[in-house]
């Protein structure tokens, strides 16, 4: 796969330190606050990270266990489940047959029989499959029965990008899931995220939906080996600044961050929030944000009608309206499947730039 | 394997209790005290009982919306059924979901769905767990000929044979899915038994025979507890009412009174009570003695789902996440 | 069915009359533009007018055809399609297996194939099974081949309400499907509209998907007998007013406009807009008159979180933010799977109660 | 039903092209101009040739991600073909599309989907269309062993069998799904052919032997046409490179060298090429003659792609709807 060549390895950038702090694992493991520049400290990939948390859950919980199409082949879903049948077994890391539809019951059936199943689906787009399982049946179980019974599931998938991965394998459905209540949704945008993150929500008794991006897939950031949990609903600052408040999610927190970073220099600052859960939202660091700066830029991989920063928007044009001081600018891909030629995809994909541009107008009230 | 009287005895209980309740259901309806659409089980009582009789509490069980029969024979709680169909905070699922979702955790009935073939692979599911969890715990899942239309019942059979899982499938093939009869759906006679012998043992019986369908599933279930694999047992049947709501609001005209009245005189209720009448297991007076307790603890049910008390608006945001 | 005891039939509230213009069909019958107290005027129910234009469509193209399970029983799909194959042929109006994902493929197939395919789900809960073939397939197949090829086809189902439908049978999933780039979503509140636009949707050359709801089906409304088209994107003022723009979907046109009426004794004027049709939409309609109004309440059948409340709310935060006077306000169904107990139901489902609530409170800064 | 020599070279002729496209793609790929997935077809062409030689130009087409075999056998235009790998605007679906959603409406190919399993349905709708039309037109949707995993597989099945449809199901069994075996994930060592005989027609063949491809295509395409229904026929066959990219792109050690050797000694252009040359039908005059064409058609197909503009910014925001 080509992919290497459109992002290679590199380094997280270096955000606020507040975000590091992750909370005690079921397995009463609690780490020191977690500080970035100590000496000795550990830099993995978004990979690996994901990688360690999925041994650390199986190693600590026999229910636990991994299935999906390749998880046990030799490119293991991008590192994430690589080699971890190795260690575990088939038994508990295997692969399946192509169908989702059934499968997701499958996974939904065995979590009602006492087990933890970590779902792969390698690309958000094929969770189209299974939204019978996950919207009509996962999501609803808990309050349908009265809270008699729960379904602790994980369901993850990794958006696809680039070379020319096109309409059907590269699209970005956090818009979709957000809608459905009973699910909550994860997409993380750091190591140290991605790895307590996903041991959070194994840990969890409800089905939850994490979505990565293949665009962090190969940073590298800080990451404690112990294992930790990084609570669901909570969103962090990576960056302060009191001039326009930045949500973005996934990979694009790295995009605005750097965007916010060269703005510095020509006056404006920008605060850029993480909310790291789409589902619950950490609505009041958000509001919190914005009764500070007064405007607010909502930045998502998704498409932009009716997706993420829609409801992003609409909640802040709901619960923050007095600090307003702008229009809320809205940066997500343009209404249209992907197209597969790279010179689409440069139109077609958000990045820095599209984010710089819609700081400025938000903050100047007009283009750059 | 063959049945003792004890057992003929429970299996005639079991079908008279699901009868019963039914019947009360269908001519309390149009009360409009229960409040969710109802789907009769009338005719198809011998699947449910059969089934259910070669199984332990802690089997499980996966059904839809036509749920009533799988319930009541699983063990589930008549009071906790009949206050859930009149929406009460005691209802097995505590008003939150009504006629076609049913749930007993404590006797393996772990939620109803009513998406047409929905409960299929998470049946199978159930299994996967006891499989990898080495129970010995079984799952059976009730589906009718409709789900039989859906790709997932092939998904699920597919992954159930690949993994030996200890799944019996019992497909309840009544003739129709609400106005359309199965040939128009389905093209063939009988649904395919997907899978060779050796892996799945799969079976088309009379549906009506509560013996026959005891001894197909209890084969089927020995094969499962001795990890030999599923099972498919396609029983065919009729219900015999609407399908759904009560007689007075079944659209006349998509099926032939005759066919209906054909299947009337096969009832299986009737032919069975009959048979162990003849058979002197039960007589007359044992008889009256069930109807009547059955009657008192349906007409006990009754009083406690109307006594009970409603969920309220406080109530509306509980449950949507498991703590 | 116990519905009719839900909701017994009603005549359709006195609108604006200018919400009865149609336009020309394909069959050229060119309607004087149409007076609502003409007299002789023909009043139909919902269903009957949807029945109209599915009638006049199979009459007007051989390409149309209707299916979807039972389509051709007695019921008829709520009497949307009853009879028509009578009339028709069981050929071309027909019944079809419980296999939702393959059917809904087979009607993409059918369209590419030179057919127009009419599928009727009954309720959008089980357009779930079919996420894949309208999402992945039909929404992108006419851009992802360039232009091509294209997939005329009409998706419909209705939102069931009430009797304990409960979570799986009675979703108002309008929310998922107004963020898919390629599908257009018309969802009607008037029996004109429910003939104009099934029409229109019919004779468009893209994948179309109407969401009708129970609640209006046994409406009564004025509906011309000769064929007409309602164009797809464009909404309608209900009603005008000068303190609040009040948009709503659906069964809640009604409900908004009787709020407003009730409101008007108290000094309160709401402008209602029904926009008819959700993508595309017709955000000149909304924006013009939030400019006049400066305040708006969106409400919808759907949950809150990141649903049509939430696109509508965000686009006017982000284009009219300038006329904005007061915080927007979304009355929405809570972000709960649908409860069974009509206790439960009765606080689950808003109504007329609510978006009055929500009116006074954009107005006058407060609580009722 | 036997062939003419012209037919054979002619099968033989398409195997050719279609190897020898799939090699210069393998071959140019690291240069990084094809920025789109390729899924090589290498090892199976026998099939798609075999198939298309029994189609007429307005017979119709469905395949999948591995289409690039699918679409030259039936006709497709080698140009537009690498204009679209090089994501050109004269590529057949203008750059949008890339290597694995290829369309050519002119020669019945409809447009090729990725999700697997998500052409089935749709070629089956071409079926219901042709036959609704009372056109003389048949569908054949390509699969793989893979998509055969899938619920939509068995729901197509069921609904061309009902409805009789001119449709005929190539499933290519070439043994893997990616990294996974078709026994890791299939119940047995082959799909179920679905169906009574006489409601299905169904074989499995020997995928890598064009002739026995097109003869029993050839029947299945002559019942299609009478009227008579649908078609299964199963392949087996082997992928002989990687699953997607090029040999240097293959992950290693997931399938035993032993097996990709053994499969690539019966190479199905070899072995037909030696076939021929021993019946007399071909000599190596003509072989190298056709080598030369197909050389000079694949160098100025890519000269072509090359050359062609690339779509721009402007041109995003066309096509999201059909006027
Ligand atoms: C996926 C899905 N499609 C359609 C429906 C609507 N529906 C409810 S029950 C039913 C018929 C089911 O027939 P069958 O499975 O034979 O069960 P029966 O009612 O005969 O017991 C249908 C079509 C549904 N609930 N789910
Ligand atoms: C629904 C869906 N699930 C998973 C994938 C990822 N995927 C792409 S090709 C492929 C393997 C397909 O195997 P097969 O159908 O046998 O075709 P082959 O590649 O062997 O030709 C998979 C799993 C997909 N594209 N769609
Ligand atoms: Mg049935
Ligand atoms: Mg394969």
């Amino acid at each position: 796969m080509p992919w290497s060549r459109i992002k290679p390895d590199t380094n997280e950038p270096e955000y606020l330190s507040q975000d590091m702090h992750g909370s005690a694992t079921h397995a009463a493991v609690t780490s020191e606050p977690f500080l970035q520049h100590s000496p000795g400290i550990r830099r993995i990939s978004y990979a690996e990270a994901t990688n360690e948390a999925l041994s650390q859950a199986l190693s600590l919980d026999p229910r636990v266990f991994v299935m999906g199409q390749g998880v046990d082949d030799p490119s293991g879903m991008f590192g994430a489940t690589r080699n971890l049948h190795l260690t575990y077994g088939r038994e508990r890391v295997f692969d399946t047959p192509l169908a989702e539809t059934a499968l997701s019951g499958i996974a939904v059936g065995a979590a009602l029989g006492g087990m933890r199943p970590v779902y792969f689906h390698n690309r958000p787009d094929f969770l189209l499959l299974a939204m019978d399982q996950l919207v009509n049946h996962a999501a609803k179980w808990h309050y349908m029965f009265g809270g008699a019974v729960s379904v602790p599931l994980v369901f993850w998938a990794c958006v696809g990008r680039g070379w020319g991965s096109a309409a059907q394998h590269s699209q970005a459905l956090q818009g979709l899931f957000m809608h459905v209540p009973g699910l909550k949704l994860i997409m993380p945008s750091t190591c140290f995220d991605a790895k307590g993150l996903m041991l959070s929500a194994i840990k969890d008794n409800n089905p939850v939906l994490i979505i990565d991006h293949r665009m962090n897939f190969k940073q590298r950031g800080i990451v404690p080996e112990e294992p930790y949990t990084v609570p669901i609903g909570k969103g962090v600052i990576r960056r302060n600044g009191r001039d326009v408040t930045v949500v973005a999610v996934s990979h694009l927190v790295t995009e605005a961050f750097v965007a916010a970073q060269e703005l510095a220099g020509e006056g404006i600052e920008a605060e850029v929030i993480d909310p790291r859960t789409l589902r619950p939202l950490d609505e009041e660091l958000i509001l919190e944000s914005v009764a500070r700066t007064g405007r607010l830029v909502v930045c998502d991989t998704g498409w932009k009608t009716g997706g993420v920063t829609a409801e992003i928007a609409a909640m802040v044009a709901e619960k923050g309206f007095g600090s307003l001081k702008a229009p809320i600018a809205r940066v997500a891909n343009p209404d249209l499947p992907t197209p597969a030629g790279y010179t689409l995809e440069q139109a077609y994909y958000i990045g820095k730039d599209d984010i710089r541009r819609a700081i400025i107008r938000t903050v100047r009230g007009q283009e750059a | 394997m063959s049945l003792t009287a004890e057992a003929k005895r429970g299996l005639l209980r079991t079908m008279l209790r699901i009868r019963r309740v039914q019947e009360r259901i269908e001519s309390e309806y149009l009360k409009d005290e229960m409040k969710t659409p109802v789907h009769l089980y009338i005719g198809q009582e011998a699947i449910a009982s059969g089934v259910c009789a070669t199984l332990r509490t802690r089997d499980a069980i996966n059904s839809n919306h036509r749920s009533h029969g799988h319930y009541l024979a699983k063990g589930g709680d008549l009071k906790a059924m009949m206050a859930e169909l009149f929406c009460r905070s005691t209802g097995c699922s505590k008003g939150y979901g009504g006629s076609m979702h049913l749930v007993d955790v404590e006797h393996g009935n772990m939620g109803t769905s009513a998406i047409v073939g929905g409960g299929i692979p998470i049946g199978t599911g159930l299994g996967l767990a006891f499989q990898m969890q080495k129970l010995d715990r079984v799952s059976v899942v009730f589906f009718g000929d409709g789900a039989a239309d859906e790709g997932t019942l092939y998904e699920s059979l597919n992954y159930a044979m690949l993994k030996k899982l200890p799944v019996v499938y019992v497909m309840e093939n009544n003739g129709w899915a609400v106005c359309s009869p199965t040939l128009t759906r389905q093209c063939g006679d009988n649904v395919f038994h997907k899978g060779a012998p050796d892996r799945l043992f799969s079976a088309k019986i009379d549906g009506n025979d509560p013996e026959l369908v005891y001894e197909t599933t209890f084969q089927a279930v020995e094969r499962a507890r001795k990890g030999e694999g599923p099972s498919f047992i396609e029983c065919t049947t009729y219900r015999i009412l609407g399908h759904a709501g009560c007689v007075a609001q079944d659209p006349k005209g998509y099926r032939d009174p005759a066919e209906i009245e054909a299947w009337r005189e096969r009832c299986p209720v009737c032919a069975y009570q009959a048979k162990l009448v003849s058979e002197g297991v039960v007589d007359a007076q044992a008889l009256a003695a069930a109807e009547a307790e059955i009657k008192a603890e349906i007409d006990a049910a009754f009083a406690f789902a109307r006594q009970s008390p409603l969920p309220t608006a406080a109530d509306l945001h509980q449950n949507l996440f498991c703590e």
